[in-house]
């Protein structure tokens, strides 16, 4: 780094430890909030902390600039404990407008950090935001208790660019560089890797390498040397287990681990989709992978997707699709076709804010009844939910394992948040992961009448799973179909026992797959007070919602179910060590109702709707009231 | 009368005399592609006629019958799979094109038959088949038009003309029919066309036809429901009216009919009948039909809507160009080559990482 | 009748009085056995009986003759006490053929009695029914316990028409007549009806209505005449309630209930609908009533059909669709759609056997659940149920009534069963209907800034509804969408509180309609041992077994649900009188998940998915045993 | 050179002038038209030109504002309706025509505009697209036609070319795109024109004929996407390329383009281009546009997918025949007038009754 190096810092300016932190960059969709997020990001996971990330946009494309409802967030929790959550408030703004404060004030903690680029609050600007004539750096009131740093940072940018001889909107557009140089000299993290990324992104137009890199030194050194900031802050490295790491995002994550399901099983990937926000990067993402033998297909809808996925499927592949909560709604005829025809498959609901288009870039968990339920006639499948962005590899490599296993289809919850959420992960080796045993039939498994014969429908009796013989198979040519299926044979039955009957079995091979889940793992207490129950994308709100209330004197644990259905078969057993129950979920109370149906125990439901996840203290809040109440 | 461009000058177009193509096929009968499933069509139903073609048709095919899947939709004539002793699914309504599509993507090797009615394709399958038809995916598609909705008992469907009868238009459909054949056309359909049940010479001609085709192949077949649609084509079909009512396309041949005795040629730019008795002109002022050309194929699909024209059968139009699954394969090996065969651990690591220890 | 009169029959036979009788028709789908079966049944309801049917036949149109899969059955069920179901055992089978019999034997009560016609019981029949080559006419064993009547019906038939210069086809299709002609008069019932219908029927061809006019009489003197037949049977008229009545079929009612409401609301009916098996019929007789102002759309697919729903509600109309199972998940989407818009419609699903295609013409109600959550995201709406095939008339009002009360898309169950079924009907007069109240908004409703301004979303307080002004309304232009409103104005809103809140209101307007509600009506007992709920086709069979398990000492009611979402208020305080709760249901226990996540209660559940009603024995049965094991 | 048939001798299309049509109108000015709500568009997009251009032309044409609806399914392009100060529906991706159709059909006075991009009309609602334009619903299609999905940040389209690449295609696409006009004439349009966000005096004038039609009018406006798609269309709008690369049809006139110095005629059944300054052939020699031609405007719209051809612009066809809710509203009075208004009492008593007292 020559004679740019910071690392002299440390002799003029107090440095202060923490143990966590929690810093939102807000501004314009246009500003590249989510750029200077995710680097900061990048830097955070290089200095070994924990972390984890909040990225919130609008629905629009480019939101009319200077507009609240423009307004583009990324928000980071990192720290050298375990970090579970983006963080329940945050310990630095930095906003790049009035839009940007406005919208996000109220989520900086009483004594917290507001950086703030004075130059953008010009009477046009405040008007857009709503702030009328007054300039809000000029009220008192509103900022009161607040540590506010203005900072001139449009200017300083152009000042940095101006003999760059680039064109003025290039260089305004710079301004996140200096915002995300001064973040992190802030809480003293390095710049390389965000030089390296410059360097790599602009690689072909140098003039832009250079102007970039050159603005985020002087972000850095802004911080170094203006009197404005005395502290500078430092987080340890967290401890985390040994490995190799690297950030991840959810959706990435859930694309290895579906390339992962398909390299270990030797099935060819096919994947098809319609796009859908938040589901379309998963699309993005497999299509670059096609050395792997990924097949991507970009259907005309997401009935088309389905169906593709099904002959996929048949063929003898790995067929996956994904989709957000309207696009499932369509997908609904052709998975019921695939649990009739009982064909392995993995279908990939990236849940968003409901119902109709509703908050399609907001996160929410309201699709698992649909999920559940959302089918003509007794159509039940198994349910799999993903906890964190780490956790969508080992969601989507099971859900593919049990689909094979039990030839079903099987959907996989994951939702707006964990998807673009990211956090450092731990890289697991290809060897350790577990086989996947793919048992194509290959000759015919019954005499009849003396005859070698083919019975598409004969059960194995562990899994319940029928044979699947992929077209091609010479010998095992057979039909399958959405009528109801005589037993054994396959053939189109009207027969009324066979139908019961076979209604049942379906019904019995989706409950096998309790057989092969693990114990529940119980976080914190395993019996006391109040267990949480909850599942997917809340894992991190609850556990450290649970912290606090073991910290508080509670005996409490927390179970976060990867399994909805069926229901892992332990999960009575650790209930019974409770006296009270609290189910937070992002919808108005789903999960609850199936444990409620199941286990008749006065669940408590706790909903939340705001397109937002939970903060910690809203689970810790409700269950001090909860178990107040009933004591 | 136009003449033919001169690049389009006409060839011998596959699957003409396929039987020349495989010469030494062991003889399989049509027993060893009828399944053991009774047949459970009305009895009269045109569906018979076009199962008996097929399964007498696919011995003479150059392919193994485990490769073989025949998929379908809902309908009376989506029942057709059972019926075939090969792989095969009986889907959901108007989905086929989406399972054949996923289907022939990712195993590019089976020979793959669609099976669909003209509800199902063409009422709530509408969207699948265009988008099929454009991205030209290796298969065949069989419409079984019967102007009806066999199935569910005798509603009308988006072929039956207007005005029609039937128990959900008791006092007759105010819906203008589709053109199938103008519909396929124009969603780029790199195959097209025309045969009937009741015309089992012609139709196996145009299944052999279609099979050699590399693309998506939609045959549209005349089938006449005897229950809630009899002798809606009986016109077309029977003795006494057919050489009337009915035209013959061949590639290279004149536009003639009702036996040479009258012919289509262009005014402007619609077809019209003449008469080669009348003597004014001859067969050599008829329309030489060109099966490449686009812009012909259109103007004599629409004599299809004129009630004083032959109905036109045959292939109407026929183009070579890249099948989907063909790209798809092409870029996954294009990539491959480039960047080698994927390494999952290698993939896993690809990021900035660090080490914890 | 001239001389044909059957006056003097019961001076020589001997004429035995019963409260009540089931009769099976069942031959090949091609031998009319659904008219004979409805004749009859016009005629037992001309004769005051209360009645009970259930028709049933095979998926394909003509399945092959003589098959078993082919076997088409009319079963019906009269008396002079109060008649719910088709009947649990039948007293008489007229099996027209070997297959007939093979597949209904079962269902005769032992000591029934069965006519057969002989004259189908010929090698190669009896191969196609899976006989082989024993007929079971000459397997004692087989037949043992039942009254046997050998009847040679298509011969006599074939002599009757001898003379009449027909054709051999249209001969042997005049045979049901006979058999009508026979069952009509072994139960005393008059064949005039029939004989009127015939000359309707065949109005423009006189050589058809003589002929079977004619074997008709002959079916019937031959009971006369033979000594075969030596008791007749007379069932007495039953004490139904003062009034017109009419046979009416399900789809009939509904249909009725349609027009009944948009003839007491003023609101044009437009009726759009994709054909589907068992809901076409609706659409079949709804296009009778053009005028009625009813416009009925026969769409491309479902999505059109509740799309172009949407748009007639939109409009200002009373927007209807109606579909099976698999249609109502393509509507998925578009009810969601409505949800968020509150526009009034009703979606009538006529469920059949699932999943997937499933069983198309055998009946289950196997779709609650999807009714209930098969929408993505939130997005509750009420549900109604229809029990009988009179009530679907009452059950469609009603359901026209809260959509338009509480602005929301309703969804009316009905299932294969109700909707093909028939009973006797009290006609009722439309000046008895409940009014109904269409408050078009015309004018601005809120002064905004000193404007006369219009909010779309404003609130009727009492029903939570908001306002429905249709375009061509001056002043009133808005605009509106599946995303988030905001509340009152109805713009687009992402804001968090703002979705919580109208997450919320949405679900408080559902539960709203629980306001309406009559008092449950308890059948039998209102408290005590056990009480059955059920809801939709069920009822019947469920009143039938609580008579009876209390004639059996039980102290047993029961409450069959007409609104499931929302749930009536007083259902607690009804189910707080009983010790036990049953819960049958055509499906694998859904009703059951929402009564018990609701109370919390053991209720128990009750499944049958066989394609077939319960009978009400198998009701009771599982009633005492579940008392028994439980006490 | 082909002549035109008698029978459709050039008329005076409606639409043309419709001012003269309203002469007396109270000028009401654009705003009346413009709602409360921000527009949401990025900066630059093309979209903003046609909102502008219909808003300034509502209130030229003769309805009320409150009679006017706009309907769209999801899309950036169908944001429109928010925009409008009319009634409006941004319904669900795809649906628009469902939508229009049933309220059209339910409430015929009304004018109806369905607003839909490449995406919405063409992939998910293709299916709606090609039954509503059969039925010949009464009202005015609108797409924006950017190809590419803009609002799900830029994948490719169904009118993306091949080769394309956009994020779900990095090595670029391998479907083959539609053609807009071949399928809307495929399914029977009776009113197909296109036209360019840029060219707002002709998108005016398009609009314009296309509110006049009576029947479904699709339009494919070519809308420039700046953010995912930036200057897809510029060959056709920017003055550079424009004279060369277009073609404006005009019903009676020759096909003429370049400034006039180039022409099309036929050569077999397939357009060609000549040179008016080679001297060879003249103008006499140039097709004369007949917009009443079906035949002539699959040929024309073909060109379209030939790169060597100039872009043709301006309605491709209109034809007249009876809208589908003329007829429905057709029947529902004829059957009333036959039967008498329903009365409902005797409705449930039309069966078979019997008294119990
Ligand atoms: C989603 C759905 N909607 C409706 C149906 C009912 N349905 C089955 S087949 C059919 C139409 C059959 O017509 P067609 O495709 O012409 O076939 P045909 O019976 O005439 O051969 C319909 C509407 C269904 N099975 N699924
Ligand atoms: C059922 C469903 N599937 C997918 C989406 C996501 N989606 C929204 S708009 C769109 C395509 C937009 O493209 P286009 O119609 O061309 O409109 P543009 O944004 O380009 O104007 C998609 C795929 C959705 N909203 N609903
Ligand atoms: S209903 Fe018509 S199409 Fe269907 S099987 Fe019978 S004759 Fe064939
Ligand atoms: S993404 Fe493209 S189409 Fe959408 S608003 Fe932006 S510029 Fe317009
Ligand atoms: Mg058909
Ligand atoms: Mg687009």
């Amino acid at each position: 780094m020559g004679s740019d190096s910071s690392n002299t810092v440390k002799e003029v300016k107090s440095v202060q430890s923490l143990r966590e932190a929690t810093v939102l960059f807000a501004g314009d969709s246009g500003d590249g909030m989510q750029l200077t997020g995710s680097q900061f990001t990048l830097a955070t996971a290089f200095a070994h902390n924990d972390l984890s990330t909040l990225p919130d946009f609008p629905a629009e494309i480019r939101a009319p600039a200077g507009t609240t409802y423009g307004v583009s967030g990324y928000q980071l929790h990192f720290g050298s404990v375990s970090v579970r959550t983006p963080g329940d408030e945050v310990d630095l703004l930095v906003a790049m407008n009035p839009a940007a404060l406005k919208v996000n004030l109220s989520r900086v903690r009483s004594g917290g950090a507001i950086v703030i680029n004075e130059n953008a609050f010009k009477p046009h600007n405040l008007k857009l935001a709503g702030y009328g004539d007054v300039n809000p750096l000029d009220n008192e009131e509103l900022l009161r208790g607040y540590q506010v740093f203005k900072v001139e940072l449009s200017r300083m940018t152009e000042e940095a660019l101006k003999d760059h001889n680039l064109d003025k909107k290039v260089i305004d557009r710079s301004k996140n560089m200096f915002a995300l140089g001064l973040a992190l000299w802030l809480y003293s993290r390095p710049i390389e890797p965000a030089l390296d990324w410059l360097a790599q992104k602009f690689s072909s137009r140098p003039e832009l390498i250079k102007a970039n890199q050159h603005v985020l030194k002087k972000g850095f050194h802004y911080g170094e040397t203006t009197e404005d900031f005395i502290v500078q802050y430092q987080i340890p490295p967290a401890e985390l287990e040994p490995g190799v790491y690297r950030a991840i995002r959810g959706v990435e994550s859930l694309a290895l681990g579906l390339v992962a399901a398909s390299t270990k099983s030797k099935l060819p990937l096919f994947y098809s989709s319609y796009p859908i926000t938040p589901a379309s990067d998963l699309l993005h993402n497999l299509s670059r992978h096609k050395n792997f033998g990924v097949k991507t297909f970009q259907a005309e809808d997401e009935i088309a997707a389905i169906g593709a996925t099904i002959g996929a499927s048949f063929g003898g592949c790995l067929g996956v699709c994904a989709t957000s909560g309207p696009g499932l709604t369509l997908k609904a005829e052709g998975i019921g076709l695939a649990v009739m025809m009982e064909l392995p498959m993995v279908i990939v609901n990236v849940q968003r804010g409901g119902p109709s288009t509703g908050l399609p870039t907001k996160t929410e968990q309201s699709d698992l009844l649909q999920a559940m339920y959302g089918r003509n006639g007794e159509a039940p499948l198994p349910i799999i939910a993903a906890s964190t962005p780490g956790d969508c590899f080992h969601a989507a490599y099971e859900a593919c394992r049990v689909a094979v296993r039990h030839m079903t289809p099987v959907i996989l919850l994951a939702d707006g948040y964990v998807a673009n959420g990211s956090e450092p992960w731990r890289i697991p080796s290809s060897k350790d992961l577990k086989d996947f045993h793919v048992p194509f039939a290959n000759k015919p498994n019954r005499k009849v009448e003396g005859k070698d014969t083919f019975l598409p429908y004969l059960r194995n009796e562990d899994t319940l799973a029928r044979p699947w013989a992929k077209p091609g198979t010479p010998g095992l040519e057979h039909r399958l179909g959405g009528l109801e299926k005589e037993h054994e044979t396959g053939s189109v039955s009207y027969d009324p026992e066979n139908h019961q009957f076979m209604t049942t079995l379906r019904a019995n091979k989706v409950k096998k797959v309790a057989q092969i889940l693990p114990p529940l793992d119980v976080y914190g207490d395993t019996e006391g007070d109040l267990v949480i129950i909850g599942w997917g994308s809340t894992q991190g709100a609850i556990r450290t919602a649970v912290d606090r209330l073991r910290d508080g004197g509670l005996k409490a644990g927390a179970v976060q179910l990867r399994n909805i259905n069926p229901l892992p078969s332990d999960l009575g057993s650790v209930l019974s060590r409770f006296d009270h129950y609290l189910v937070p979920e992002l919808n108005m109370g789903q999960l609850v109702r199936i444990l409620r149906d199941r286990f008749l125990l006065p669940f408590v439901k706790l909903s939340k709707v705001q397109g937002q996840p939970f903060k910690a203290s809203e689970i810790v809040d409700a269950a001090i009231l909860h178990c107040k109440q009933s004591s | 009368m136009p003449t033919l461009p001169p690049s389009k000058k006409p060839t011998l177009p596959p699957g003409l005399g396929s039987r020349r193509l495989s010469p030494s096929k062991p003889k399989i009968d049509r027993k060893a592609y009828s399944s053991d499933q009774d047949v459970r069509w009305c009895p009269g139903c045109g569906d018979y006629a076009i199962l008996a073609s097929v399964q007498r048709l696919m011995p003479q095919l150059d392919v193994k019958r485990e490769n073989v899947v025949f998929i379908s939709g809902i309908g009376c004539s989506s029942r057709f799979p059972y019926y075939m002793e090969t792989y095969g699914m009986h889907s959901i309504h108007g989905r086929a094109p989406t399972v054949a599509t996923g289907l022939k993507a990712s195993r590019p090797e089976l020979d793959v038959w669609v099976v669909t009615g003209d509800g199902d394709a063409l009422s709530i399958g509408g969207n699948h088949l265009i988008h099929i038809l454009r991205r030209n995916v290796n298969l065949q598609i069989l419409l079984f038009n019967n102007q009806i909705y066999g199935l569910t008992k005798g509603q009308f469907s988006p072929t039956s003309e207007i005005g029609k009868v039937t128990k959900s238009s008791p006092f007759g459909s105010v819906s203008p029919p589709f053109n199938p054949i103008s519909i396929s056309l124009g969603a780029s359909a790199s195959f097209v066309a025309r045969t009937a049940d009741r015309d089992t010479k012609h139709l196996t001609q145009i299944l052999r036809r279609a099979h050699a085709h590399q693309g998506s192949s939609f045959i549209e077949i005349y089938q006449n429901c005897n229950i809630y649609n009899d002798g809606a084509f009986f016109a077309f079909t029977e003795k006494a009216t057919k050489p009337e009512r009915t035209i013959y396309l061949e590639h290279g041949k004149p536009m003639l009919f009702s036996n040479g005795s009258k012919g289509i040629r262009l005014a402007g730019f619609s077809p019209v009948v003449f008469d080669l008795e009348e003597g004014h002109l001859s067969s050599e002022d008829a329309i030489v039909y060109d099966e490449t050309s686009l812009e012909l194929a259109e103007i004599v699909s629409r004599m299809s809507q004129q009630p004083d024209m032959p109905r036109p059968f045959g292939v109407f139009y026929r183009e070579e160009r890249p099948t989907y699954e063909q790209m798809l394969q092409e870029q996954v090996m294009a990539v491959t080559e480039k960047r080698g065969q994927g390494d999952l651990d290698k993939l896993l690591h690809a990021a900035d990482t660090w080490t914890i220890s």
